[in-house]
């Protein structure tokens, strides 16, 4: 597309707009994602987050506009080969198999790459060599003790950072998370934010927040939306003193 | 989901390894349970009526096939006699106008009724829910009208005498211990495949895609793939139970392609547990006991029948090998 | 109940909303831990607080729209918890929610007489078209192809019909564009005027300065502070500090 | 007369009128079909059976009450509709919490137990049903002899049909039911008893069927199974038109009954599947059906 | 010697489809009424009448039957009113040497390309039908036929049975229709036979299936508009259901009226006292072959499958039911038959007075000469 495509660039939307039935959701929404960083995206409910991050996943379907994902048009990919393309979301509605245990989970993620997914013939017995790593990941948030509950059993922020292992197991290029801290206990939030910053460090994020302390402490760019429409863009000592980003999003009190 | 015994180790397992259990531990507990089927039902002949016997072996393999899509991929197909049927009609016509021998004509039923399953599957395949089931439930009408019309199937008359034949050339299947052996060793060959199937890689992303579509869809999945690939086994399966009974009894006839027969093993399935290996095997058992048990009384089976459907559905929807197993005493941890 | 702190800045009128330790849950999750509130007749409240603090769901289970709440929601005396959800709305109570709920499958006017009328003193048809002139004229068109701001005029228009005497009003400005945050406040003042009791959840806390009379503030799931208007200003940086700003 | 293909016209208009007065039932069945799924999001499958004891209540009237064919035709529904109410409010309503295949699974064994409770005690070779007086005779259209009793079919049918479509599209009730159907929990919080609403709507969908029943008891035998095989065209019809439409179910009821009188002038082997094989076309281009909108 | 000490004889039918009042529990009562008639033993063991219901399935036919010889003991089996349950029947009472007495299938076959050493067609057949009706209208100058067919062995038969009769008396088929068994709706079948411009529109259908056609011919004006309806077998108990109003003036060939002699008034009299409701040939035909059979094995000494199917071509017929009555070497049993027709509600003199008898067909020529039938028994 580009005569010279911006390595530096990982994912980008030019002109992006969703209609549902004549209502905008989103309008003409250009965004850049450089690599490596941690990019949030926030804005008052209905501002056309998800929808901007459903766009982006292919779980929804552009009305206009181009999605470039390492200068490569993916505007018309199927999702799941978004995903093999190292392009990974979670959901803002937590997004566990429920009768599966922690473990089984992980592993779901895991065994992908292996390519035997479609052998019916295979013993399962052949994913047990996943185990070590799956383990691992599950270490990592802190789940070690659920690894055999089914994922029901969890409670609710446990199944946010199920979720968030299951994600990692792809070892995804970049990740979009939506509201990964939603409903997290303080004493989650604290761990997951941090499994985040770390989990960043060799791969770039994507993510809507709401949780503004954890997004000032984490994020190198926020994107504020309103409308369906970007407001502003920047880091966050330059987002939060927008004054129509305090007005739309942070309250007009601020000082 | 049952015993704690670890029979294997996996790769590099030491302390931390015990999360392979749950997979393992059911593992051991089927096997188990399949040791105690092969031992009753290899001595059940000489007790009970064989052509009963197999009849129940016909629809239990075609339950299991059905509840391979149910249980473990989440898709109620309402259609299924239609694989069923349409494969007893392919057996019963190869075997007798073509004269080929009982194996090859399992084996063409079998894989007519994939044919079959793979434009069905991606007609289908595209919606879910009831949206799903009412799709295979008309096109398997559809198939029922085929049936009906098309000179072959003889319409109303079905396929009638058709012979048994010698299976592969050496086993004389009239008589009716050979049968019974040659059936009972189909339905453990089609209920190990499901077995294995659930048990496989295959399985594990079946069951992820059961229990949250767009998460697996997330991870990478084709999840439309996937079903379909379990939907092209299940009607495979359902077909060689259908060629299976049409050998036994002889005959091909409409009644195995119509929609109540599609509800039927619905009702199997449901009574015995949706998503447990041997529910749709104890279903089936009980549904075709009690039609014949049914029958020689003056109570209406279809009430019966229906009767206990809707008991299933409001009370007992785990059904009864589900239950027991919810009742076992759970995982520790 | 913690009314004892309350009654101190009380108005005229009696108490017509009393929540004492009010738990909500959604499914597994509980998002409500302990409310506590009080709304005299005629009053203008508003709950302030951050994103996903329960201020919806309070107002839900007000209404009865949540999967279980324990604890007291008194309305004029009468017990709300344990009661058939239709009767709710039934009493006098009228919802306005925070995404407008106006009905895709029903025109303009279809969606303003959709609530039944439960009590006497509504407003009429004319009148409403007085307080939100957008409307008039606009009759037939398919309800969800209003602009955002009609939409949320006809969203609190067709509670105002009900003789609703009291209003649950969510996010009222939110998304809205200046002019019209402005007329909603002339309408909700107008309102007030005529002796409805309001309740606002609000995000905008400069717009719920100039017409309410007191401000909870909600956290996680309880109320953690509640300021009146006249004492906002010396209450500024308390408030900041609870709306995270 | 002349001839279209080597059809003569007679036969064509003739069976394409046909094809009109079974495509009136299919209409007002998948009617009641596709209100019933639009409120409750439950695929009946006893509606066939419904339909069944519609007609047959008819002939029970007749037979132990000496109430006539235009007494049936206001006490059947009515009877019907109260069955309704009550499968409604002791079963159905269980089930919405669960998956909706729940609901399916529960009609189709109430069906069961319709048909064969009535197969048990009626047998299953039918009960003759004479037309009303009033109706007796036809005319002779030149193309072909139209009974009159059919000709009030199709009148009858498209009358309830568009009188429905009315009512829902067009009435105070028919607002809080599409309302209803939107979002049911904002209609119960402006005190609408909504779950009253559900079951009424289920009764007056199935009353639907009885009064098909009714109608279509002079013309068929009023037997058990007169329901079973015809309420799965009825579903394929409902897919075509789009779940839960009104209007896709009316249409393409009748658009349907049209085409499968055309095709048993030209193709009549086909005549069976040809809605089956429509419905796979139509899934195939627009998964949601004619009229209907994607989830 | 008497197999288990016991004959046991399971009289299989409709007992609940369309064809469930021409058979159902009225071939089981004839059946019981012939056992009496043997004070319910024969060769010194008990008689034992056992039922099921077939569904009009040749499936559920096949694996009734099969169940019965397998475990229950049965060693006849009567009745099976539905040609292709029959067919289904005659594979297994073949295979297993059973005697096989059929009254209610009409399917040439049965006692042609299908015939069994143990199978006997005992009431009526298709070419019975065709030769009786078909004739008889060919002969009155209705020469241009067409078909609305039962899409089964038994309505497909009697069309062959009926063109290839009307072609040899030098008639025309204009075209035939099939539908399905137990159709509702006839209309638009009707339409098209209208359209084809026949003289005679020949039903090849039978029980419910005739009467809902019978009823919408009427209800479209057809033998109004001129052209003849034809039901090629039809039932006493299909008039009844039509009522005369409907049904008067069809011919049609019958095995058997209740109303011909005292013999056959006495025994009708004594089943309607049983069953509510006159025999039809079906019934009373049911009577006969088990009273035949019975005899046999009394003849026989034993139940012994050979040896009593050779007793039953041996002895003549002969009971009220059929005079002089003899079983060929294919199992067609051969018996005079009737062409009637229905009277006018005028002629009737009362409940169940329906036919005028126009003519008896002999045995004869009633029946296809066994040579003919294509049974490889028949040397
Ligand atoms: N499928 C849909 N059909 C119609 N409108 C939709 C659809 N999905 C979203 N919308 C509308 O699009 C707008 C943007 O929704 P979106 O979910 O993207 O908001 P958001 O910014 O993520 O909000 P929140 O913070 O509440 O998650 C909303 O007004 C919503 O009602
Ligand atoms: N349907 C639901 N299911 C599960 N959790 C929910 C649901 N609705 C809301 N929640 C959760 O309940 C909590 C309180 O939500 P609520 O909508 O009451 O917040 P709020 O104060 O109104 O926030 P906002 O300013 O975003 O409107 C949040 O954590 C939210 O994620
Ligand atoms: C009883 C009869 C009407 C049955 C029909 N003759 C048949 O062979 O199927
Ligand atoms: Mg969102
Ligand atoms: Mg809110």
């Amino acid at each position: 597309m580009n005569a010279a495509p911006n390595d530096d660039i990982i994912l980008e939307a030019r002109g992006l707009t969703k209609e549902f039935k004549g209502f905008v959701a989103v309008k003409e929404v250009n965004l850049q994602v450089r690599r490596g960083t941690i990019h949030a995206l926030i804005g008052p409910n209905g501002a056309g987050k998800s929808t901007v991050f459903n766009l982006l996943t292919k779980f929804l379907t552009p009305t206009r506009g181009q999605i470039l994902y390492k200068g490569r048009d993916i505007t018309r990919t199927k999702p799941a080969d978004i995903a093999l393309m190292g392009l990974v979301r979670s959901f803002q509605i937590s997004a566990v198999f429920p009768h599966l245990s922690v473990l089984e989970n992980v592993r779901v993620a895991l065994q992908r790459p292996l390519g035997t997914s479609f052998h019916f013939w295979k013993s399962e017995a052949t994913l047990y060599d996943l185990h070590d790593r799956a383990l691992e990941l599950i270490e990592a948030v802190n789940l070690s003790p659920w690894a055999n509950h089914l994922a029901a059993e969890l409670p609710y922020g446990r199944k946010r950072a199920l979720e968030i292992a299951t994600t990692l197991a792809l070892d995804p290029e970049v990740m979009l998370l939506d509201e990964p801290l939603a409903g997290m206990g303080h004493e989650d939030i604290e761990g997951t934010a941090a499994l985040i910053k770390r989990v960043a460090a060799d791969r770039t994020v994507l993510m809507v927040e709401h949780n503004l302390s954890v997004v000032a402490h984490l994020s190198d760019t926020i994107t504020v939306l309103r409308r369906g429409e970007i407001l502003a863009e920047g880091p966050y000592e330059v987002v939060s003193k927008n004054a129509q980003v305090m007005e739309a999003y942070m309250g007009t009190g601020h000082a | 989901m049952t015993a704690h015994t670890s029979a294997k180790t996996p790769a590099g397992g030491s302390g931390r390894s015990s999360a392979a259990l749950t997979v393992r531990g059911s593992a051991t507990g089927t096997a188990l349970a399949a040791a105690g089927f092969l031992l009753v039902a290899g001595l059940a002949p000489y007790v009970l009526y064989p052509v009963f016997l197999m009849k129940v072996l016909c629809f239990a393999l075609f339950a299991c096939a059905f509840n391979l899509l149910i249980g473990y991929a989440g898709l109620l197909s309402f259609g299924h006699a239609a694989f069923f049927g349409g494969a007893a009609y392919i057996a019963a016509h190869t075997v007798k106008e073509w004269g080929w021998s009982p194996e090859l004509g399992l084996l063409a039923a079998t894989v007519v009724a994939a044919g079959l399953g793979l434009v069905f599957g991606l007609l289908a395949i595209r919606r879910q829910g009831i949206y799903f089931a009412m799709i295979t439930l008309a096109l398997s009408q559809m198939v029922f009208f085929l049936a009906l019309q098309l000179p072959f199937t003889h319409g109303e008359d079905g396929i009638q005498a058709v012979p048994r034949g010698l299976l592969f050339g050496l086993f004389d299947l009239s008589q009716p211990l050979t049968m019974y052996y040659t059936v009972l060793a189909i339905f453990v060959g089609g209920f190990a495949i499901i077995w294995r199937t659930v048990h496989s890689p295959f399985g594990q992303v079946l069951k992820a895609i059961r229990e949250n579509e767009p998460r697996a869809v997330s991870l990478g999945y084709r999840t439309e793939r996937y079903k379909l690939l379990a939907f092209v086994l299940s009607a495979s399966l359902a077909g060689l139970a259908g060629g299976t009974k049409a050998i036994v009894f002889q005959l091909a006839s409409l009644t195995d392609v119509t929609w109540q027969m599609s509800g039927e093993v619905v009702l199997m399935t449901l009574l015995g547990g949706m998503g447990t290996l041997f529910g749709p095997v104890v279903g089936a058992a009980l549904v075709v006991t009690l039609e014949s048990y049914l029958a020689a009384t003056s109570l209406p089976v279809p009430v019966v029948i229906g009767c206990i459907f809707v008991v299933c559905v409001l009370l007992f929807r785990r059904g009864i090998i589900g239950e027991l197993l919810a009742r076992m005493p759970k995982r520790g941890g | 109940m913690p009314d004892g702190a309350m009654t101190k800045t009380a108005k005229t009128g009696t108490a017509m909303l009393e929540i004492a330790d009010l738990h909500g849950f959604y499914g597994e999750s509980h998002v409500l831990h302990g409310v506590s509130l009080e709304v005299r007749q005629g009053e203008v409240v508003t709950l302030l607080g951050r994103n996903g603090a329960g201020k919806t769901s309070t107002m839900r289970a007000i209404m009865g729209i949540m999967g279980k709440r324990t604890g007291s929601i008194r309305f004029q005396g009468t017990e709300l918890i344990g009661m058939a959800q239709h009767r709710i709305p039934r009493l006098g109570i009228g919802y306005v929610p925070e995404e407008r709920g106006i009905f895709s499958s029903l025109s303009v006017d279809e969606n303003l007489t959709l609530p039944p009328v439960v009590k006497d003193g509504g407003m009429t048809v004319p009148q409403i078209y007085d307080l939100f002139p957008n409307l008039k004229g606009r009759g037939s068109t398919q309800g969800t192809r209003l602009s955002g701001g009609e939409q949320q005029m006809l969203a609190i228009a067709r509670i105002l019909r009900t003789g609703a005497t009291l209003i649950l009003l969510d996010e009222p400005t939110e998304g809205l564009a200046p002019v019209i945050i402005e007329q909603i406040g002339v309408a909700v003042r107008a309102l007030k005027a005529r002796g409805f009791t309001i309740v606002l959840v609000e995000q905008n806390f400069r717009f719920a300065a100039t017409i309410a009379d007191r401000h909870y503030v909600m956290e996680e799931g309880h109320v953690v502070d509640m300021i009146p208007n006249d004492q906002l200003a010396a209450n500024m940086d308390k408030l900041h500090t609870y709306l995270g700003v | 007369m002349f001839s279209l293909l080597g059809v003569p016209s007679q036969v064509l208009f003739g069976q394409l009128l046909l094809g009109l007065i079974n495509g009136s039932f299919y209409a007002l069945l998948s009617l009641g079909l596709a209100v019933i799924f639009g409120m409750l999001n439950v695929v009946n499958m006893a509606h066939g059976a419904l339909y069944m004891v519609g007609a047959f209540v008819a002939w029970l009237l007749l037979t132990y009450a000496g109430v006539g064919y235009w007494g049936a035709l206001v006490l059947a529904p009515i009877a019907v509709g109260l069955v309704g109410l009550v499968l409604e409010r002791t079963m159905l309503r269980r089930l919405y919490k669960v998956d909706h295949l729940y609901g399916l699974l529960l009609t189709f064994g109430l069906a069961l137990i319709f048909e064969g409770a009535f197969r048990h005690q009626y047998g299953v070779s039918g009960q003759p049903y004479p037309i009303p007086d009033l109706l007796k005779g036809g005319q002779n259209l030149g193309f072909m002899f139209l009974p009159n009793y059919r000709g009030w079919v199709i009148v009858a049918s498209l009358v309830v049909c568009f009188g429905t479509w009315f009512a829902i599209e067009r009435t105070k009730l028919g607002a809080y039911l599409r309302a209803a159907t939107e979002n049911p929990t904002l209609v119960q919080a402006f005190g609408i008893n909504v779950p009253v609403m559900v079951s009424l709507t289920y009764g007056f969908g199935v009353a639907l069927a009885g009064l098909a029943g009714v109608l279509a008891a002079p013309i068929y035998q009023v037997s058990p199974l007169m329901g079973s095989n015809l309420i799965i065209i009825v579903f394929a019809v409902v897919v075509i038109g789009g779940m839960g439409s009104i209007m896709g179910a009316i249409v393409t009821g009748l658009g349907l009954g049209l085409l499968e009188g055309l095709t048993k002038v030209f193709y009549p082997e086909a005549s069976n599947i040809v809605v089956f094989v429509i419905m796979a076309i139509v899934l195939l281009i627009k998964p949601a059906g004619l009229f209907g909108r994607e989830r | 010697q008497v197999s288990d000490n016991v004959v046991r004889i399971g009289v299989l039918n409709d007992r609940s489809g369309i064809y469930a009042d021409l058979a159902g529990e009225g071939s089981a009562i004839a059946a019981r009424m012939a056992a009496e008639e043997f004070g319910n033993k024969v060769a010194g063991a008990p008689i034992e009448i056992i039922v099921a219901d077939h569904q009009n399935k040749a499936d559920i036919a096949a694996s009734k039957a099969r169940e019965w010889v397998d475990t229950g003991g049965v060693d006849a089996i009567a009745d099976v009113p539905n040609s292709a349950a029959a067919l289904a029947v005659q594979g297994i009472t073949k295979d297993k040497k059973r005697i096989f007495l059929m009254s209610g299938p009409g399917a040439t076959a049965l006692s042609g390309a299908q015939c069994s050493p143990y199978g006997f067609q005992w009431t009526y057949d298709n070419y019975a039908m065709a030769a009786g009706t078909g004739r008889a209208l060919v002969e009155q100058g209705k020469k241009k036929w067409f078909f609305v067919t039962a899409d089964y062995a038994f309505g497909q038969s009697l069309e062959e049975e009926t063109t290839k009769m009307v072609k040899s008396l030098g008639g025309t088929v204009a075209g035939a229709v099939r539908h399905p068994l137990g159709t509702s709706d006839f209309s638009s079948f009707l339409l098209q036979a209208q359209g084809s411009g026949a003289d005679v529109i020949g039903l090849a259908n039978a029980g419910g299936d005739t009467v809902n056609a019978v009823k919408q011919a009427a209800e479209f004006g057809i033998t109004q508009a001129g052209q003849s309806l034809a039901g090629l077998l039809m039932f006493i108990s299909d008039v009844h259901a039509l009522g005369l109003q409907a049904a008067q003036g069809l011919m049609f060939t019958e095995g058997f009226y209740w109303d011909m002699d005292d013999q056959t008034r006495e025994w009708s009299k004594k089943f309607e006292e049983k069953s509510g409701r006159k025999p039809t040939m079906v019934q009373a035909g049911v009577y006969s072959a088990v009273k035949h059979y019975l005899k046999s094995v009394e003849a026989a000494k034993t139940d012994d499958s050979d040896k009593v199917a050779a007793k039953m071509r041996e002895l003549p017929v002969e009971d009220m039911f059929a005079r002089k009555g003899k079983v060929a070497a294919n199992g067609r049993m051969f018996h005079d038959m009737y062409l009637v027709q229905v009277k006018t509600p005028a002629e009737s003199k009362g409940a169940w007075d329906y036919y005028k008898i126009v003519k008896t067909i002999p045995a004869d020529t009633a029946f296809m000469d066994p040579k003919q039938s294509g049974c490889t028994l028949v040397k």
